[in-house]
């Protein structure tokens, strides 16, 4: 059974306890990001303090509907991102980014993703993938347009 | 069963295959897109190699067969829902054949005064459900928004059908089309189709029914229901991919104006303005899908010698037998009507503390394919405040063990889970 | 010859046919439309055999292989054309494509500040020529009648040739959109693209190419052109009916309001409105011609294999030749250049007090099947003072002695008809 | 050699020397008619003397651009038609019309379609069908509103 693979403990005990989940305040950007083909949905907002790539990110906070994939990838995403700067958070994205794309073919870095490398199994099943990088697409926007509105 | 779907499988070469480290296939998504016998590709395949040719424009023996075969298969669609071959358009898919209304609605505005009868505009409502699938909303939300007319709609009850309490306030002078839903895709849900076409009549408003789910599952006769407009696809009833179809009472295809312009749909062509042949080929511009109306033609053969009224039988008693085998897992909630009445075979339901994605997750590596999401008709979601559905849709193919798999796979997904 | 075309022949099952009691057939109408080889129709019916399932709408393993094949057919098209797969729309033919252009313009009025640059209206114009076949003709004269903007056009030379003498004035500020063929249907002619795009840049204008007989028939690579839209059909190159491209530059499809809407190309749904999918996907409403988009990518396979230099550089020595025996023939004259310079292998011609139909007659009694009319051309039949033409069009699996054939069925036919 | 077959002597010579060609005066009514596959035109008039069904077509003149088929064919009918009833061609107009959708299996009456029954190989071409019938098609429209025109 392939199931566990995709489904890994660490998956299913985000998705029961999700982290950080909640919209909170302050912040500088909230999105709303939707997966158009389930209809699964994500409010984020991202709170930077300092400016540019060098910004720390301060909280991630959010609210959505959706899958376990797309629920635990949230809390995972935001365990990751909040503390980190907006330089190295943006290093952590893409090298989720490149696994989720990889199709069952990658090799995750530990060190980078931590918990994220559970997603390994997600790859496989390209439907899937959009539900596990939905709150990182999110996340990315927000912070765009948290700096943009910074400078 | 009234079918022998056993036998039946055996035409169609996809159903043998397996999934998932060698896992049989159990295909429960034909409302998304069925699949296909034999004979229907072999249809194809045979116009390809003996008698393809660009059709209605060449002189030459080929091209009089490729005519001949096209104008047959015209034929063919027409019996199959009781009408002339005259009023069977060639789309693409349903989705072209509604946009072909509604774009015609709206062209009427700058195309002379044949056209008169059909301009909107601002003041002029178009009426739909909440029940309908994408392709037959937001072709008129788009409608609206090109004329200033208003879009309203039918709502629904809690049990999954239509709120008709409303009829005559919603269809009133003002209404210029009822665009319905002739068979739900996500509920089921066949509405009365009698009462809102007599109101239409009163108020002189157009009927379309969007039949993509009701001519592939039920015996369908246009001169018995009286409406103007329908539309459905050839992919959803064992036919090719590429090919649909609108049908239109003879006078207002006569007096629509084109949608799609270029070859083959005009008269005279001048530099200076066209004119423009009778329907249907004013609607069928360039050279249209030949070998899939051919295809299509087959699979209609193939289900008039299955029998609709069987067909039909057959999907009433795996719908009924899913209801129960479905009903049965505690917290499993059917959306939509939860007897075989007014209903046809799209079982949609959520599965408490599960989501849907992960519910066909699990059916999925189980060898059991079901569709989840919105279905393309997101409103009904919102309606019934449930982010998705899991949804399965039988076709003449499918056995009471494919039900089943189905029931057993869900309570593998609660178990796997830990739900329950 | 550059290519082998009597083995090039043997990949073709219809080719082998016979017509008209026992005669071998020599088709010289693939500009009509083309035959397919085995491996098209291989590919076709293994992706119904194997992997059919709705695109982009399902979660089940099926419905990841046909997403996948449905896609990986997009990139294969894309590179065919020097094009990234995001900018490669799939429609049910070039007919389609060119409408879905001229729609989204006359949308934009209606579509919100993001479309406001491809609004057109009173005072603007769009241009075309007088070689246009009615796929690039009818849907602008449709467009201006719908917005109220002006068509303007290039004439022609006596030779066959776009008569750019005015090019300053007729492409000028007002100028929205020059609609123009890549390669004549009737005339074969090539004409200048590189002198009409830079005009239409250096104020501002779009450029569409009508490319339906030049990417089967040229290697085409749209990062070469400096144009903004291309339209192709699949089944003038090798592939399926019912499917064709639109090529967009990808900042423009981003802009551009959709045309067709239903299922697959929103991004929200609500009774109250709804929001759209980037390209292409915002173009492809409804389930797609899945099958044959895969059938198209396997016959952009067999054309690259065979290499399209070779493609182009084998009819231009089929054309020469037709070129020289017909003009051998007393009584005949090319309608169209009489050098195979900027020229493709469409072949047209007029014989002395014949009428192109019986001149088409006797050559399909002899097994030469060419087409005979207007050829959705009717503007060059006006333009050169003719009723029609025989036009004998030319591919990959064409000899020299079908154009033997050819010739010495138009002596025939003179003799025939006793006009000599 | 099936081409005899179609082009049989009687409809060369009449395509060579058509019979009532050019237009005339008087006149009730002109229709031009064209064929969108191939281009082929016709303008015809008809002049009735009389009204309703038993009026007499005493001249049809027309103007055609077209194959051997369609001029041909524009000749024989003007020969059957003038000096008949329009009750009576309209019986000759009704069983050329059933021969040419007779897809070559047609029994021609010749007492009835005289010069016409040469026709009968032209219903195995369906594609030309529509040449033979161009311009009786152009004449059953122009009488039709002559005759609206006179009542
Ligand atoms: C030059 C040209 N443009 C457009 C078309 C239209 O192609 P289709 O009929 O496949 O849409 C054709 C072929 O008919 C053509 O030859
Ligand atoms: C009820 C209903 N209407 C319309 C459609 C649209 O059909 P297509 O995508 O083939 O155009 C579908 C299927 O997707 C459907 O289920």
């Amino acid at each position: 059974m392939q199931l566990e693979s995709m489904y890994q403990e660490i998956i299913l005990d985000h998705y029961r306890n999700p982290h950080h989940k909640g919209l909170r305040e302050p912040y500088e950007a909230e999105v709303h990001h939707v997966n158009p083909t389930c209809g699964d949905e994500v409010t984020l907002r991202v709170h930077l303090e300092g400016v540019g790539d060098d910004a720390v990110i301060a909280d991630v906070s959010y609210d959505a509907m959706g899958c376990s994939i797309s629920q635990a990838s949230a809390s995972v995403m935001s365990d990751l991102v909040i503390g980190k700067s907006v330089k190295e958070a943006m290093v952590i994205q893409d090298e989720f980014l490149e696994l989720m794309q990889s199709r069952g073919q990658g090799e995750p870095d530990e060190d980078v993703l931590e918990d994220a490398v559970a997603f390994a199994g997600v790859s496989k099943y390209p439907a899937r993938v959009k539900c596990a990088l939905l709150a990182w697409m999110a996340w990315k926007d927000a912070t765009a347009r948290a700096l943009g509105e910074a400078s | 069963m009234t079918l022998l779907p056993e036998e039946i499988k055996k035409d169609f070469p996809l159903l043998s295959r397996t999934v998932r480290g060698g896992r049989p296939l159990v295909y429960l998504d034909s409302g998304a897109t069925s699949q296909k016998p034999v004979r229907v590709l072999d249809a194809e395949r045979e116009f390809y190699e003996r008698h393809n040719a660009a059709v209605h424009r060449g002189a030459h023996l080929l091209a009089e067969e490729a005519t001949d075969a096209f104008e047959s298969a015209r034929s063919t669609v027409a019996s199959f829902i009781g009408a002339a071959p005259g009023e069977i358009v060639f789309t693409k898919n349903a989705t072209e054949a509604i946009n072909l209304v509604a774009y015609s609605l709206s062209n009427a505005a700058t195309a002379g005064p044949e056209a008169e009868r059909f301009k909107v505009g601002p003041g002029d409502e178009i009426v739909v459900s909440e029940m309908e699938h994408h392709a037959n909303l937001v072709p008129w939300q788009q409608l609206c928004r090109r004329t200033g007319a208003t879009l309203r709609w039918f709502g629904l009850t809690d049990d999954g059908r239509l709120d008709l309490d409303d009829l005559d306030e919603l269809v009133n002078e003002r209404t210029r089309l009822v665009a319905l839903t002739h068979q739900s895709n996500v509920l089921g849900t066949i509405p009365p189709i009698e009462p809102i076409a007599a109101r239409a009549r009163q108020v002189g408003a157009l009927v379309l029914l969007d039949a993509a789910q009701s001519v592939p599952h039920q015996p369908v006769d246009v001169t018995a229901l009286d409406v103007d407009f329908l539309a459905f696809s050839g992919h959803k009833m064992l036919g090719p991919s590429g090919v649909g179809v609108l049908w239109g009472r003879r006078e207002l295809l006569e007096a629509m104006p084109p949608f799609l312009t270029g070859g083959s749909m005009i008269e005279v062509v001048r530099m200076e303005g066209s004119t423009f042949l009778p329907p249907p080929q004013r609607f069928e511009a360039g050279v249209p899908m030949t070998a899939q109306a051919v295809g299509l033609a087959a699979a209609c053969d193939y289900l008039t010698e299955l029998g609709m009224d069987k067909v039909h039988a057959h999907e009433e008693a795996l719908t009924a037998y899913a209801l129960e085998r479905l009903g049965d897992i505690p917290g499993v909630r059917i959306i939509g009507p939860t007897t075989t009445e007014a209903r046809g075979g799209a079982v949609s339901f959520v599965v408490d503390d599960l989501h849907p994605h992960d519910v066909g997750q699990v059916l999925d590596e189980l060898g059991v394919a079901v569709r989840v999401g919105h279905h393309c008709a997101w409103p009904i979601c919102r309606r019934y405040g449930i982010p998705a559905t899991t949804r399965a849709s039988f076709y003449v193919y499918n056995t009471l063990a494919d039900v089943d798999a189905l029931a057993e796979g869900v309570r593998h997904a609660q178990k796997f889970f830990g739900t329950v």
